[in-house]
């Protein structure tokens, strides 16, 4: 049976790839999928602790997360496309208008 | 575990949070069927729905209650932080109604976001566990998402609600990774009985009190995140300069609202082992101490070199967000911690009403386009409006903390419990920035009063916004000449004792 | 009678009166009523000086503390427990400064109505005329150094004044005019920096300030004679008997009730007052019968005067110590504050400071460049303040506190030469200034340090004898010269065909385009710039006046032998009497100091019989070298009949002291005034005066020498040769005497040196500390140190970010402040992920800080 | 704690304020003479009411009288608590007698035809003396605290609207600086009344002298130290004392000449009012540990700002330098710690604010005429105007310190003082003696360079004569000047008991401190 901290290891790496995927893709999808990836890093430690301890609480937690996400997306993409009808594009580097 | 029963549930206690959530619904559906012209009796809806709420907070303000299976608890702290950011959204709504109507973008949605993001607040304060503080920390953030970016068709909007929000995510995300490595640690969500696992692993130690620590750090950033302190303070200006100006009013209130209610429940109820005494060192209190400092000096210096008044107001409220944080590193001390929990309540009160003083006065100058908000635009205006200007001079002064203000208040208490838990430096830290503020904030004045210049008309001050105006004057004032009615609303509140059941 | 005393306070009541009338509707008056205020004013001081000389001679020289009604306490600090009072003292001393002060200041009142007449500012004249004399009398009459002192600073204000009084004359003159005034004041300022201190240490060595408190005489030994013992009892209980049912008591009696209940808190002052009810009490029940037992044996400590006190205190040896009266003991160690020392020092200290002080009122070495300077005054001032009366308060004061000077012989060494030094100084300068003032002026500096080193062997008598007979004859010589100028400048008009309003048109001023008097003025003007400057006070331009203005010749010639001390006018007999007692001083009690002031003074006589006589050729003799003189008129009866009373004084006031042992030079006199008469009146209080042995050897030498010097100045000057051809000064034109001659009329280059070691540094100092204050403290400091320093921390900590945004429009911190918020703005860059990475930055941050203690283990 | 009724200390303090209510209420441009008026009024009636505090006040009662305490904030022990002893008593006296001299001086000013909002000015006058008196009346920290801030404001704004050219770097440096100072001192007071568990001055220094609270001592710095000099800068920055003074200038020459009279007169004694009430009594030790350094600082202030007036050519700055030397001679007089100097040191307060005061409405008027504050543009005005040149020399000498006039009074006991203090002595009273001198220098060269001389300046010649509110107010001064140079007694009598109590308290204190520094 494989230890926990495999589990939160990898959970780890998981969040590592979604924190690099934020800061170095351009592309908005691409960014929420990055913070999707995070977030699952996150419901991977949590079942993986929920089942350390035997509790039910870590998987409920999952559970929210995996919904509060879902909100999320929805509403980023909304705005995803309200801004590329007004700039034709979705790189979000071309969002520096306000400044200093 | 078994299933609760209803009663357990306790849903009573959960009422005015959730009325608003419910409330919500009920105003999307009445705005669908209200002719285009009526639109507006939305928000009044949305004022009745506050005002209910309001009543009902009162109607059992200092007494303490538990419901949804202790995750949520009803006391004095979360009435407190209820009733500052009930009134607060009452006064966006006063903000709202005309602007929205003259800047083009009147739609019955706003109401119920602003409704829902307000019940977001009020969860988070009555947070008893990490998930509903999650929960009630997104439903507060996704409509400010929206909100931020609800001038559709225009840019600066846009690009704020974006920032906003993937940073805000990408916050969120490591308050959830923070939640699971606690959980890991603890094997619980619930704030009161972290408090007891935590006694044992700080005296073992090992894997799991790395567990916690990184846990409890992570957690701090994402609410740091939210109350906007250094280094995660850095979407602030831009979204408050891009955000429609009443939804950055209730932004620079709500969020920090909700954001230091849970900081303060987590740190406090459930971590304080981790402040003072048990512990190696007081490792968050350290930390906190850092980012206040960091915050109160980034803050204040920056802002003076701003000239556009919607971002000159969000690095002050970034300041006074340090302002605040000094609070809840003192707060770090056992012996301070409820002390210095009223003090950050009196403080958030008494900001609140200056803020959006501040806000509203902008909001009065700013033309349908969102210009004319620069700091020049406030040339001669104690001359082509001298109440506003009076108003506007007042809360200048409230905010750099003069007396017989409530910032005056605010800031003595803040001060008073940062010396009683012995943090001298970070005190000296705080006056010393808050003589830079003054530097910044008396140009406002000194733009009003001593130079001469014609003076904006200033439309935007339609009597709804006068009211707000007024009504913050009113609160500002109270508060600073008789502090005792804020006291005597927090002398019950306990955080502390909420973690001994 | 012997309540006379308390007509004391109208001494200074007339002359405020009068300024005050002066003042207020002095513009609405027109001169002959200003002028009478003034005199009846200064006259009516003289009949209450009269008064209190008899009050004196009618209580047995019994000295009398008088508390002015309205003004009892003056500086009264409960809790610090000791208090100044408003207090006159009635003394054998103060009366005699008040006789000639008031008697000399009457007839110069007089004179100036007629000096003046025709000045646009001519009450405000009187006024100040008034003023002094009241601050005058308040310097003579207080019973304590501070109401001294406030004399002291009264005359030198009015001294100011009246230096500046033409402070508005046109080119230039006005302003040389206050210049002159300021260098006055600032000179005395500096002495009343030592002033002060003597002050300050006074007090704090002997509690108090107060020459002498009530019931203490000055001078026991010398009542003896006036001692019955039986009567002491019968004084005591008469004393009580009487109680407070006196109506004269009314004045000190309220006062010290008000004491009592203002000071309630402690019981000195109060008790003090107490003293003072009883005791001129005393005087009076004892006066109509006979004197009571004059002695200060029945005082404590305490009870004494700083004087009385200090004399007890140098008598101390080491370690003993006496009773204060209130349980304490009394040594000779002062302890003030930290500070401690021995008596001595405590005293020589305090003598040094009075000296001064009195260097700069009486114009000693090395404080006496402003007296020449303050002759741009109107000659009555110039008569007055700086001849007569200001100036001797210096001497006045040593006198009155001739105890410390006896007792601090170093320090009286170095007083002596500082006399002796000035009176030559002074002396040699005047032989080589043509401005017939200035020669005065210079004379009476010079004879003012005849009374100073007479101070310093300690001829306290003799100092006082000069004082007083230099104040007539050189008030006469100041008034003539006025007379003379006068005259020069009707001559002047005369000669241009003016008629003349007695207006000094070359004094200027009221020459003013709008004064309705010179309708003429600006053909007046016209004339001045054609002509060549006239200056009436340049003996050059004089000569042969003796035919011209003989009431003012006969009159100058007398006070010209007065001065020079020739027998047997007044100054014969005063300087003859120092003379003698620094002859004594040096010969028989050995005193080095008398050695020096005997060479010195001895010399300083020769020189001013020598310049006297000088003037009196250029000016009187010979014939006149210019056409002012010769047209010059006598003057008015207003200025010519003070002239001769004090001619006639000048003549017979030397008689008031005349030594024993002269027989018949005495001229019989001594029949009339009787032998040291002055000296013993003052002996009653001045404690170490003694009469001065006359000493026919001194006598002889003083007055060969003074007739050697007038017979050398005749063969010089006599006989039209006042001027060489080419319009100098003989002695300027002798190879031999000529450098000497230019030093003498450069005045020694004292301004120049002053000029150049003192102003001229303390102007750039000034300067310099204004540029620093304004550039370093306040902007320097709030720019640039700070900017910098900050600035260049901010260069190590933020390399990547681009520098140079300090655009400040606020200066000191506020530039900072901007400049260091515009650095930090600048990360604030718009871009999302770079707002991502700082929050990364900062969660690594944070949990690094979390785990400190985890990775510390 | 005691709640007690209205008292009539509590009535006059709060007159002003009604007098600024109802001037709300006035129409600027209908009714200026009544906005006038009515300030004009509530001044004076301010000034009786003082008057009558002072015949009812008893000089033997070292206490507080007309005491009035009500609970503010009970949680922290915080009341309002106001109470009047002999020291606060002199200087209300001053501040709302030098408050008529500057709303009358007011009435004959130009500032309001360029800058208008004459309503607002006379609001301002009237809040600002509210907020004076009641520093000088409070005896709660932050009580006191809060009226001390709340002087800035109205300050701010009388120098920022209606000053000179310059008036807006003034009105900022002036609220910046000042808040700098003061800030520090809140975190004093805080630590302090948290300490003590109460903020009633009284009741601290109670507890201070009984030995109930302990505020650690050893030696320059420590915590008690820190404390002191926590209220000391902000009161440094006030009075002004050397090196603190470069506000100073700026705000005296910008300030209008109400402004420049009342911060003259009153203001800068709230910086000396607090080193006594407040730095004496709650920190003994180190109050006579810090005495010869701030006397020191006293003694260059007294040379250096009389050396620097003496080379200014803007009359204001020169008499605003002279404040710094003056106010030297105030701060010596408390360091001396004795009887003498601290009594002098209360009496030159009030003397500074007649004769500076009386200086600046000189100067004020003077510009009136002139528009100029250029010392070289003025000379021979003595001639122009004789009257107005008699009353300006009688200031000047008082402000040289002419005996007779009340001046000479104040610095002779304060000299007195330092010269037999304790901590100060004989080498202090040296230096600063030499003071006597400068100001004679810098004084008599302003007079000589304004009044004396030839009137040659064909715009000097045809000054307008003054009106009878300059009159007014010129003569009162010149009368106050004699009346305390005469009989100043009566003014020692008034302060005698509590600067001798205070004084005892520290020297309770006093022998084991100058032990400990040996």
């Amino acid at each position: 049976m494989v230890q926990t901290e495999a589990y939160v290891i990898l959970s780890m790496v998981l969040f590592a790839i979604g924190t690099l995927g934020v800061l170095l893709r351009r592309n908005a999808i691409i960014v929420f999928m990055s913070v999707e990836l995070m977030l699952n890093a996150a419901n991977l430690a949590l079942v993986a602790f929920s089942r350390q301890w035997q509790g039910v609480d870590g998987q409920l937690f999952t559970f929210f997360v995996m919904t509060v996400a879902a909100a999320e997306v929805a509403v980023g993409l909304a705005l995803i496309v309200a801004i590329f009808r007004t700039k034709q594009s979705i790189n979000i580097d071309e969002l520096h208008t306000m400044e200093g | 575990m078994t299933t609760p029963t209803l009663s357990e549930l306790n849903i009573g206690a959960t009422l005015p949070a959730v009325l608003l959530a419910v409330g919500t619904i009920f105003l999307l559906m009445v705005d669908i069927f209200l002719p285009k012209e009526r639109r507006h009796l939305t928000a009044w809806l949305a004022l009745a729905g506050v005002g209910i709420s309001f009543v009902l907070t009162l109607a059992n303000f200092k007494n303490q209650s538990y419901a949804l299976a202790d995750m949520f608890v009803a006391d004095p702290f979360s009435s407190f932080m209820n009733m500052i950011v009930l009134i607060s959204t009452a006064l966006t709504v006063l903000l709202g109604i005309d602007y929205m109507r003259r800047t083009g973008i009147a739609r019955g949605e706003f109401w119920s976001l602003l409704l829902l993001s307000t019940s977001g607040v009020m969860f988070m304060a009555s947070a008893n566990d990490l998930i509903v503080v999650f929960i009630a920390l997104e439903l507060l953030s996704i409509p400010l998402y929206v909100m931020a970016a609800f001038r559709s068709n225009n840019a600066k909007s846009e690009e704020a609600g974006m920032k906003y929000f993937i940073l805000g995510a990408f916050s969120s995300a490591f308050f959830v990774y923070g939640a699971a490595l606690i959980y890991g640690a603890t094997g619980t969500t619930n704030l009161p009985e972290i408090f007891t696992a935590v006694a044992g692993i700080t005296s073992t130690g090992g894997a799991s009190l790395a567990y916690l620590l990184v846990g409890a750090g992570l957690i701090i950033v994402a609410l740091g995140f939210k109350v906007a302190v250094v280094p995660f303070h850095m979407w602030t200006p831009d979204v408050y300069e891009g955000a429609p100006t009443p939804v950055t009013a209730f932004m620079s209130v709500g969020a920090k609202i909700g954001g230091f209610a849970a900081l303060l429940r987590v740190l406090v109820t459930a971590l304080p082992a981790l402040a003072a005494g048990q512990s190696p060192d007081p490792v968050w209190q350290n930390t906190v101490m850092i980012i206040a400092a960091l915050t109160m000096i980034v803050g204040n210096f920056v802002a003076v070199s701003q000239s556009n008044l919607k971002r000159m107001l969000a690095y002050s409220s970034i300041a006074h967000a340090g302002y605040i944080l000094m609070a809840v590193a003192a707060a770090g001390n056992p012996l301070q911690s409820d002390a210095a929990a009223k003090a950050a309540l009196v403080y958030l009160l008494s900001y609140a009403f200056t803020n959006i003083g501040a806000f509203a006065v902008v909001l009065a100058i700013e033309k349908n386009d969102g210009s004319g908000i620069e700091l020049s635009n406030l040339i001669g205006l104690a001359r082509s409006k001298p109440i506003l200007a009076a108003m506007m001079a007042v809360f200048m002064l409230s905010l750099t903390g003069i007396p017989l203000t409530a910032g005056f208040t605010g800031k003595w208490f803040i001060f008073q419990s940062a010396i009683s838990a012995n943090l001298f430096p970070l005190a000296i830290i705080g006056v010393l920035t808050s003589v830079v503020s003054a530097f910044y904030y008396m140009r406002v004045v000194v733009n009003m009063y001593l130079t001469d210049g014609a003076g904006d008309p200033a439309e935007g001050a339609t009597p709804y916004v006068n009211w707000a105006v007024y009504a913050s004057f009113a609160g500002v004032v109270v508060l600073g000449l008789f502090p005792i009615l804020a006291v005597n609303l927090t002398d019950a509140v306990t955080l502390v004792a909420l973690n001994v059941r | 009678m012997q309540n006379l005393a308390l007509i004391a306070p109208l001494l200074i009541l007339f002359p405020a009166v009068g300024a005050f009338i002066n003042f207020v509707w002095g513009p609405k008056l027109n001169e002959r009523a200003s002028a009478i205020i003034g005199s009846v004013a200064a006259g009516a001081t003289f009949f209450v000086a009269l008064g209190l000389l008899t009050y004196l001679t009618g209580n047995f020289y019994q000295p009398a503390i008088v508390n002015p009604p309205l003004l009892d306490g003056w500086i009264r600090i409960p809790s610090v427990g000791r208090e100044i009072p408003w207090q006159q003292r009635i003394d054998t001393l103060s009366v005699t400064m008040m006789m000639f002060v008031t008697f000399v200041g009457t007839l110069i009142h007089i004179y100036a109505a007629g000096y003046m007449h025709g000045d646009k500012r001519f009450s405000r004249f009187f006024a100040y005329l008034n003023m002094f004399l009241a601050f005058m009398l308040i310097l003579v009459s207080g019973n304590n150094l501070l109401m001294m002192f406030v004399g002291w600073e009264g005359v030198g204000v009015c001294s100011y004044l009246l230096i500046g009084f033409w402070w508005d004359k046109p080119n230039g003159e006005g302003i040389k005019n206050s210049n002159a005034a300021r260098k006055a004041f600032i000179a005395n300022r500096v002495g009343d920096f030592g002033v002060l201190l003597a002050l300050f240490l006074t007090f704090w060595t002997f509690g108090s300030l107060d020459f002498f408190k009530p019931g203490e005489v000055a001078n026991p030994a010398h009542y003896g004679h006036l001692v019955h013992e039986g009567e002491a009892s019968h004084a005591e209980e008469a004393t009580t008997a009487e109680g407070e049912s006196h109506g004269e008591e009314a004045v000190p009696a309220e006062g010290e009730a008000h004491g009592e209940e203002t000071t309630a808190a402690e019981g000195e002052g109060h008790g003090e007052e107490v003293m003072a009810a009883t005791e001129s009490h005393g005087e009076e029940v004892m006066a109509a019968t006979e004197p009571e037992y004059v002695d200060n044996a029945h005082l404590t400590y305490n009870e004494l005067g700083i004087f009385g006190k200090a004399e007890a205190r140098i008598h101390l040896a080491d370690g003993e110590t006496l009773d204060a009266g209130d349980g304490t003991q009394i040594s000779r160690t002062v302890v003030i504050g930290p500070w401690t020392a021995d008596i001595q020092t405590v005293i020589t200290l305090i003598v040094l400071f009075m000296l001064l002080g009195a260097a700069g009122k009486s114009a000693q070495i090395p404080l006496f460049v402003w007296l020449p300077d303050a002759m741009a005054g109107p000659t009555p001032v110039s008569a007055l303040i700086h001849a007569a009366t200001m100036v001797t308060a210096g001497v006045y004061m040593m006198v009155r506190s001739n105890t410390f000077f006896y007792n601090a012989p170093e320090a009286s060494l170095v007083v002596t030469i500082i006399g002796g030094t000035t009176a030559l100084v002074a002396g040699f300068i005047a032989m080589g200034q043509w401005d017939i003032k200035r020669v005065l002026a210079y004379s009476t500096v010079s004879q003012l340090g005849f009374m100073v080193a007479a101070v310093g062997i300690g001829a306290y008598g003799a100092a006082i004898f000069h004082m007083m007979t230099h104040a007539f004859f050189k008030a006469l010589l100041f008034l003539g010269s006025g007379s003379v100028i006068h005259g020069m400048e009707h001559g002047h008009h005369h000669l241009h065909g003016h008629d003349d309003h007695g207006g000094h048109d070359d004094h200027g001023h009221d020459s003013h385009g709008h004064d309705d008097k010179h309708g003429h003025d600006d053909k007046h003007t016209a004339a001045h710039a054609v002509e060549e400057k006239f200056d009436p006070q340049d003996m050059r331009n004089m000569g042969g006046l003796r035919s011209k203005m003989p009431i003012t010749y006969v009159t100058y010639l007398i006070g010209t032998l007065a001065l020079a001390g020739i027998f047997p006018f007044a100054g014969f007999w005063s300087k003859d009497e120092i003379l003698a007692d620094s002859w004594f001083a040096g010969v028989f009690d050995g005193k080095i100091g008398g050695y020096i002031a005997f060479a010195l003074l001895i010399a300083a006589a020769f020189m001013t019989a020598f310049y006297m006589w000088r003037q009196i050729e250029m000016v009187f003799h010979g014939e006149a070298r210019h056409e002012a003189a010769k047209h010059a008129p006598e003057s008015v009866w207003q200025m010519t009949v003070p002239l001769i009373i004090l001619a006639v004084f000048s003549v017979f006031i030397g008689f008031i002291n005349i030594p024993s042992g002269i027989g018949f030079f005495s001229l019989g006199l001594d029949g009339v005034f009787g032998l040291h008469t002055l000296t013993n009146w003052l002996e009653y209080s001045v404690l170490h005066a003694h009469a001065g042995e006359f000493n026919g050897l001194v006598a002889l030498i003083a007055t060969v020498l003074g007739f050697a010097a007038i017979f050398l100045a005749n063969r010089i000057y006599g006989g039209n040769k006042a001027l060489t051809n080419d319009g100098r000064d003989p002695l300027q034109a002798n190879a031999a005497t000529g450098p000497f001659w230019a030093l003498a009329n450069a005045r020694m280059y004292w301004d120049e040196t002053y000029q150049r070691l003192f102003i001229g540094p303390f102007q750039r100092i000034s300067q310099l500390l204004a540029d620093i204050d304004w550039n370093f403290w306040h902007d320097y400091v709030h720019d640039s140190v700070i900017t910098r320093g900050f600035n260049g921390a901010a260069k190590l900590l933020s390399e990547p970010v681009d520098q140079g945004l300090i655009d400040g429009t606020v200066n000191g911190v506020g530039r900072l402040v901007k400049w260091f918020s515009g650095l930090l703005r600048r990360a604030q860059t718009g871009y999302v992920r770079v707002y991502a990475v700082a929050l990364l930055v900062g969660v690594v941050a944070v949990i690094v800080l979390m785990l400190l203690p985890v990775l510390r283990g | 704690m005691e709640m007690s009724g209205l008292s009539l200390l509590t009535v006059t303090l709060f007159l002003p304020m009604v007098g600024l209510t109802i001037l709300m209420f006035l129409n600027e441009e209908k009714q200026r003479n009544a906005i006038r008026w009515t300030t004009l009024g509530f001044s004076i009636a301010t000034f009786l009411m003082t008057l009558v505090l002072w015949s009812l006040h008893d000089p033997a009662n070292p206490g507080l009288q007309f005491v009035q305490r009500n609970d503010w904030l009970p949680t922290f022990g915080v009341s309002y608590y106001v109470g009047m002893d002999g020291l606060s008593l002199i200087l209300l006296l001053l501040t709302t007698f030098i408050m008529i001299l500057a709303v009358l001086s007011s009435f004959t000013s130009h500032i309001f035809e360029e800058r208008g909002r004459e309503k607002l000015y006379y609001m301002f006058m009237l809040l600002l003396e509210w907020a004076m008196m009641g520093v000088f009346v409070a005896q709660d920290l932050v009580i006191f605290y809060i009226f001390w801030e709340v002087t800035l404001v109205p300050m701010y704004f009388l120098v920022g609207i209606w000053g000179g050219d310059n008036r807006v770097y003034a009105a900022v440096k002036f609220f910046l600086y000042t808040m700098a100072g003061s800030i520090l001192m809140l975190l004093a007071v805080l630590y302090v009344g948290g300490n003590a568990q109460t903020f009633a001055v009284p009741e601290i220094v109670a507890q201070i002298q009984s030995g109930a609270l302990v505020l650690p001592f050893d030696g320059l710095f420590s915590t008690q130290s820190f404390l002191f000099l926590g209220f000391l800068i902000a009161f440094a920055i006030k009075v002004p004392i050397f090196p603190f003074h470069s506000w100073l200038p700026d705000a005296h020459v910008q300030a209008p000449t109400a402004g420049s009279v009342i911060l003259a007169g009153v203001l800068l004694k709230m910086g000396t009012y607090g080193i006594i009430r407040f730095c004496l009594p709650m920190f003994p030790e180190a109050s006579v540990a810090w005495a010869p350094f701030v006397g020191t600082l006293g003694v260059i202030g007294i040379i250096y700002g009389a050396w620097v007036s003496y080379a200014q050519k803007d009359i204001k700055k020169l008499v605003a330098y002279s404040s710094v030397s003056h106010m030297g001679f105030v701060v010596i007089g408390i360091f001396s710690l004795n009887a003498a100097g601290m009594q002098g040191a209360v009496l030159q307060m009030v003397n500074h604010g007649i004769s500076t005061g009386g200086l600046f409405l000189l100067v004020g008027m003077l510009y009136e005429r002139r528009h100029t504050k250029d010392i070289n543009a003025y000379g021979g005005i003595w001639k122009a105007l004789p009257f107005f040149g008699a009353l300006s020399l009688i200031i000047t000498l008082s402000s040289m310190g002419l005996p007779g006039l009340n001046g000479f009074v104040g610095e002779f006991t304060i000299l007195l003082g330092t010269f037999g203090s304790q901590t100060l002595g004989f080498t202090f009273a040296l230096f600063s003696t030499l003071g006597v001198i400068l100001a004679a220098i810098y004084m008599l060269y302003m007079f000589q360079k304004v009044f004396l001389g030839e009137l040659d300046k064909e715009e000097n010649k045809h000054l307008h004569p003054m009106a009878w509110s300059e009159i007014t107010v010129l003569v009162t001064v010149v009368v106050l000047i004699f009346w305390i140079g005469v009989q100043p007694s009566m003014w020692f009598h008034m302060v005698d008991a509590s600067t001798k109590s205070i004084i005892d308290g520290v020297a309770h204190f006093a022998p084991q401190i100058t032990a400990m520094l040996k």
